[in-house]
């Protein structure tokens, strides 16, 4: 979900349960919007700009997370939009947002694949696909997988393949971690960006 | 007819080929960068894979990445659009060493072709007429000189590895011609790897005259008429009509016949056009053949009533032709102006934004050809090409009507967004336009007028854009 | 041609028009309601006159405000499009009293085509076969068992002041006439004034097949062939095409001709549609004579190139018709389908709402009329067309090929919004219907199966929306 | 700019004075909007949709109104949109909400006239054409006009005549009040519910 901009920042809570004061169903999150708004009149139309693509990219993310959502926060420059959901709502977070939106009625499900809608939980890192083709865990078939859930990485180790027309690409990590899932299959394909490694980074 | 088809273009021809596949009840996929996550195209083909980032090098011009993604799909063909990889005979090469049928001409008729010199030589021997010049690539300075002497300035040196508006410079005096064709041939090794160049008359009040013509794998061929694209800003087509105007039928029909005649004998398959310059005495020079679907090939489409994206998969598949040349005809005037993202007033600078409203025409006889809605956001990495608006009528006039009358519905809006909308407005109301009586001076022409502004509150200026990525800016 | 034309319309049907004026040079000039002071037509007319408030009965069906607006626009010409006055030879009458030339027949032949009993008089008269049947209005509940037992059942009752769906009753069995009978008169009387029905054989299996013809002031005309609207669900039609299908040419041919002389000969004046059902032995019957555009007229324009809104404006400004028959020629084929914003899974009710995303198809050969945009608000005074979605293509097949791939396209989103495009959809799979053997019972036999929803999740239900005004609500 | 429903309020004040501690640029109006749709989020899409509604009504009112605006408030239902523009942003008080937008480059000015852009003071009233027609402030040529600016008029009075297909529509004040001005010259053309005469209601 990262655009590509050093600043920005998307952030979702899954978490259902307890919440503090400042959980007054939606109004935290406005008013964020609202501080925003006004300080943005100045620089005129960029601030409504950078909100619009807030909450686009806000409506895509609900989209694609699974489960219930409680809060999201999504950041680009000085621009924040922020939700935060009821308990008693949790069934129905899309709706501020309108979830159904996002999805075309009679669309096919094409674009990206279930996978790329990472990550599931906030802090996580992930070693992403450098290019389209097949993974693969092991140098050759039969050989030792690069890493395993549990090992710890470092910055640079290589912990995949991917296969680009006959050429071996290696995919090595950039920061330390410990590896908490394979995210993809042995010889799958994958897309590029896809994640295939999730990080706990260390 | 294939199964799968890999479309490997963004924009609005990816859409356009994936109407045809549907049509013909092919099964669709789709590349696409980072960028186009988003687009149309993505959301409506049966498959998308995502190839690369923003920058098309690493993604449309990803020549592994888009045979990885065919593979993947298990696409038997690639539609390559134009521009990208279109034209790349690398490419069509690599599809074919991986089992694929990219569709276009053969990778062997492409190389040739895609070599302005060899394409030059190619269709002389074809019995094509060239407009004066050299025909080999000229060894230096001396020999350009004595090119331009014998053929009289003003004279135009070009990369023979150039493409439409680039690589190109006019000469207009001998004084000129030594650096001139020392800047050209270091562009041209900047730009294209290759810094051949040759020397032609150059021909400033001429028109731009094209011949669609569709080529099968048995050596039939047809051509589907004349189109006149002389409204043109540095070789960048603005407004494109067909069948040409102003022209005796005789020397129409002399051009096409001759075009196709051409084609079938340098090997071309597929749906192809040959560029010529028809000069005031209506005497025609060929230029260069484009080996894919043109921009402009819709008015092709609405006076024939072709669909020519469904030939070229046909053509692909094998089929022979599926009209003889006396089963053509031509039906009334269609034309075809592009909407670009540029604003006319800063020298067609691109103006990258999200589109807040955008509700193109409708109605009679009126074709629209846009990947964008309202809501879409304008990058900065690509064309700026945002939608072709093509009219039909039975007559020249009427035609021109329409399109007027389309342009004025367009609603298009977006903070910093422009458009060249208003200046193919001016090109509508001008009286040599409107007469066919128009050459490739017209927009230099216009340019230089004083433009009457509409007196509506000027928007304000954009931030200035970055780069575009000019890979895929190139003239079609 | 006239300076200005006022447009008594809205909707897509008034775009249309619009469209046609502009193209033609024609200042434009518009009415409309409170509840469409933010449409696509006030935009973009030369003038606009507010009428009256969102209630047609106030506005669109106010012939005084209507009259009023032309007088202060400076118009010479009204177009009415079609629903509202556009068959109303009271308002033709009073804008000839006031200087203005309706555009549609005059006054006189519109009030005798427009009693469906007095029609049917002069076309029988005019040669015309009609279904069996009485011709002037039956006097009693006696004498219309008589004619039911003369022509056999089933019959049906019908009003002569009817239109389309209103006013007709089926009646099966003999018991069951008088009740029908009376029920009619009342329902006539109630919601035309006046009570006189007439009695005919009713055709259940039949095809719907009209002509559409343009007659000049000077007593030419010709006729542009067949259109097939069979597929219609309670007289309300949801899909059309050009010409019709899977009938011998000849039939067709007999057809055309045969109207064309009808309408010369009651003097009609303009663009007409004659509509006849068609049995299964290939014999036509003469229904009904619309003195106007009709929904479905753009899949003749489709297949002849001709400009039938152009046509209307010059025939009503006195040109002679510019073509003669043997100059028409029809290629291809085209489909219309309608978009209309109401559910088929719940007995097609109407889903007023604000449009969130409105992206409408386009690409080769498709053509979309629509007054909506992204952001638009359907409101719930007007009727439920949204857009009408049209494609040519050289053959039938390949054209419901075309437009399954532009109902795909279409992007129609809004809270509470629905519309016909799954139920069309639904049409073009059809067995019977693909192979163009399909009567006027489809629908109710789709109706009759168990749909095969998608299985994305349903929408929320919307909340019941206002009863919407049902003047406008005719069949066309 | 009523929508013809009852529970419809438009405000605008084009009082560009000194203002109390409640105008911090945008967050009050926000705020309220905040409120709403925190709300609202439990009665599914209807919140979002009135004050989308609303939006779009305050980006018209503000491309229609003439001069730098302070305040707008909108007000439809439950649903309220209100904003406030800072003193030294009189100048740009359009920005926030896009004044470019309302007025689309290149559409020529059709539909609404000038005058249907009322009230120009709240609390003021109008009395309204109730039919296009012809604008009459005399029963006859010569006669004494039916009201003068300064009268004080009755509800149910006569203050003007709308001709219409040579009928003559008598025009009656709704409610009492004094006539503030007369808003249409003499045999000038008027649309339905055009303002015609302005009252300050007593």
């Amino acid at each position: 979900m990262t655009s590509g901009d050093g600043t920005t920042t998307v952030e979702a809570t899954h978490d259902a349960g307890v919440h503090g004061e400042e959980a007054l169903a939606g109004v935290h999150g406005e008013e964020a919007l609202a501080g925003v708004h006004g300080e943005e009149a100045l620089a005129g139309v960029h601030g409504e700009e950078a909100l619009a693509v807030l909450r686009r990219q806000a409506q895509h993310l609900i989209a694609e997370l699974a489960g219930p959502v409680r809060r999201i926060r999504l950041r680009s420059g000085p621009a924040v939009l922020e939700v935060e959901w009821h308990p008693e709502d949790l069934a129905r977070a899309d709706v501020p947002l309108q979830r159904a939106e996002a999805a075309p009625p009679g669309a096919a499900p094409a674009g990206a694949p279930a996978a790329l809608n990472w990550p599931p939980v906030p802090g996580r890192a992930a070693v992403r696909a450098p290019i389209v083709g097949t993974f693969y865990r092991a140098a050759e078939p039969g050989a030792k997988p690069f890493v395993a859930v549990g090992d710890l990485v470092r910055p640079g180790q290589p912990v995949a393949i991917v296969e680009a027309m006959k050429l071996m690409n290696e995919v090595t990590a950039d920061r330390a971690g410990r590896v908490v899932a394979i995210l993809v299959e042995d010889g799958h394909p994958v897309e590029y960006d896809q994640p295939l490694v999730e990080l706990d980074p260390a | 007819m294939f199964e799968t088809v890999l479309i490997a273009n963004r924009g609005e021809i990816a859409l356009r080929v994936l109407r045809a596949c549907k049509e013909l009840g092919v099964r669709t996929a789709v590349v696409y960068s980072a960028a186009d996550a988003d687009s149309a195209v993505v959301r409506l083909a049966d498959q998308a894979v995502r190839i690369g980032p923003a920058s098309s090098r690493r993604s449309y011009l990803n020549a592994a990445a888009i045979v990885e993604a065919a593979r993947q799909v298990g696409a038997q063909a690639v539609h390559p659009g134009y521009g990208f990889l279109s034209e790349d005979a690398d490419f069509a090469e690599i599809c074919a060493d991986n089992g694929l049928t990219f569709i276009g001409p053969p990778p062997a008729v492409m190389a040739a072709l895609a070599d302005k010199s060899s394409a030059r030589a190619l269709m002389s021997r074809a019995g094509l007429p060239l407009s004066p010049g050299s025909v080999a690539p000229v060894p230096n300075a001396a020999a350009a000189a004595e090119v331009a002497e014998a053929v009289g300035y003003p004279v135009i040196v070009k990369a023979t590895a150039g493409g439409g508006g680039r690589g190109m410079t006019v000469v207009h005096a001998p004084g000129e011609l030594r650096r001139a064709y020392a800047r050209t041939r270091a562009a041209a090794q900047a730009a294209f790897g290759d810094d051949r160049v040759y020397v032609e008359r150059y021909l400033s009040e001429a028109r731009h005259v094209e011949v669609q013509v569709l080529c099968d794998s048995h050596g039939n061929g047809v051509h589907l008429g004349t189109r006149d694209c002389s409204v043109q800003r540095r070789h960048q087509k603005l407004v494109e009509e067909a069948p040409a105007p102003a022209l005796p039928a005789a020397v129409l029909d002399t051009i096409a016949e001759t075009a196709l005649r051409g084609a079938l004998k340098v090997g071309f398959v597929g749906a192809g056009t040959l560029e010529f310059l028809v000069d005031a005495e209506e005497q025609f020079h060929f230029l260069e053949i484009n080996c894919r679907i043109q921009v402009e090939h819709p008015v092709t489409e609405m006076v024939t009533g072709i669909d020519l994206v469904h030939e070229q998969l046909h053509i692909a598949a094998g089929v022979p032709l599926r009209w003889r040349q006396e089963e053509i005809h031509l039906h009334g005037v269609a034309v075809e102006c592009r909407v670009n993202t540029e604003d006319p007033e800063r020298d067609f600078a691109p103006t990258p934004g999200r589109l807040e409203r955008f509700t193109p025409p409708g109605g009679p006889f009126t074709r629209v050809d846009t990947h964008a809605s309202a809501g879409y956001l304008i990058g900065p990495w690509y064309d700026s090409l945002l939608a072709k608006v093509i009219v039909w009528a039975p007559d020249r006039e009427l035609a021109l009507n329409r399109l007027e009358r389309a342009l004025e519905e367009f609603d298009i809006a977006g903070p910093g967004v422009h458009t060249t909308i208003p200046f193919v407005r001016r090109v509508l109301d001008d009286a040599a336009f409107r007469k066919g009586r128009y050459t490739t001076g017209l927009v230099d022409r216009l340019l230089a007028a004083p433009a009457q502004r509409p007196t509506a509150t000027p928007a304000p200026r954009p931030a200035p854009a970055a780069e575009p990525d000019v890979t895929h800016r190139r003239t079609r």
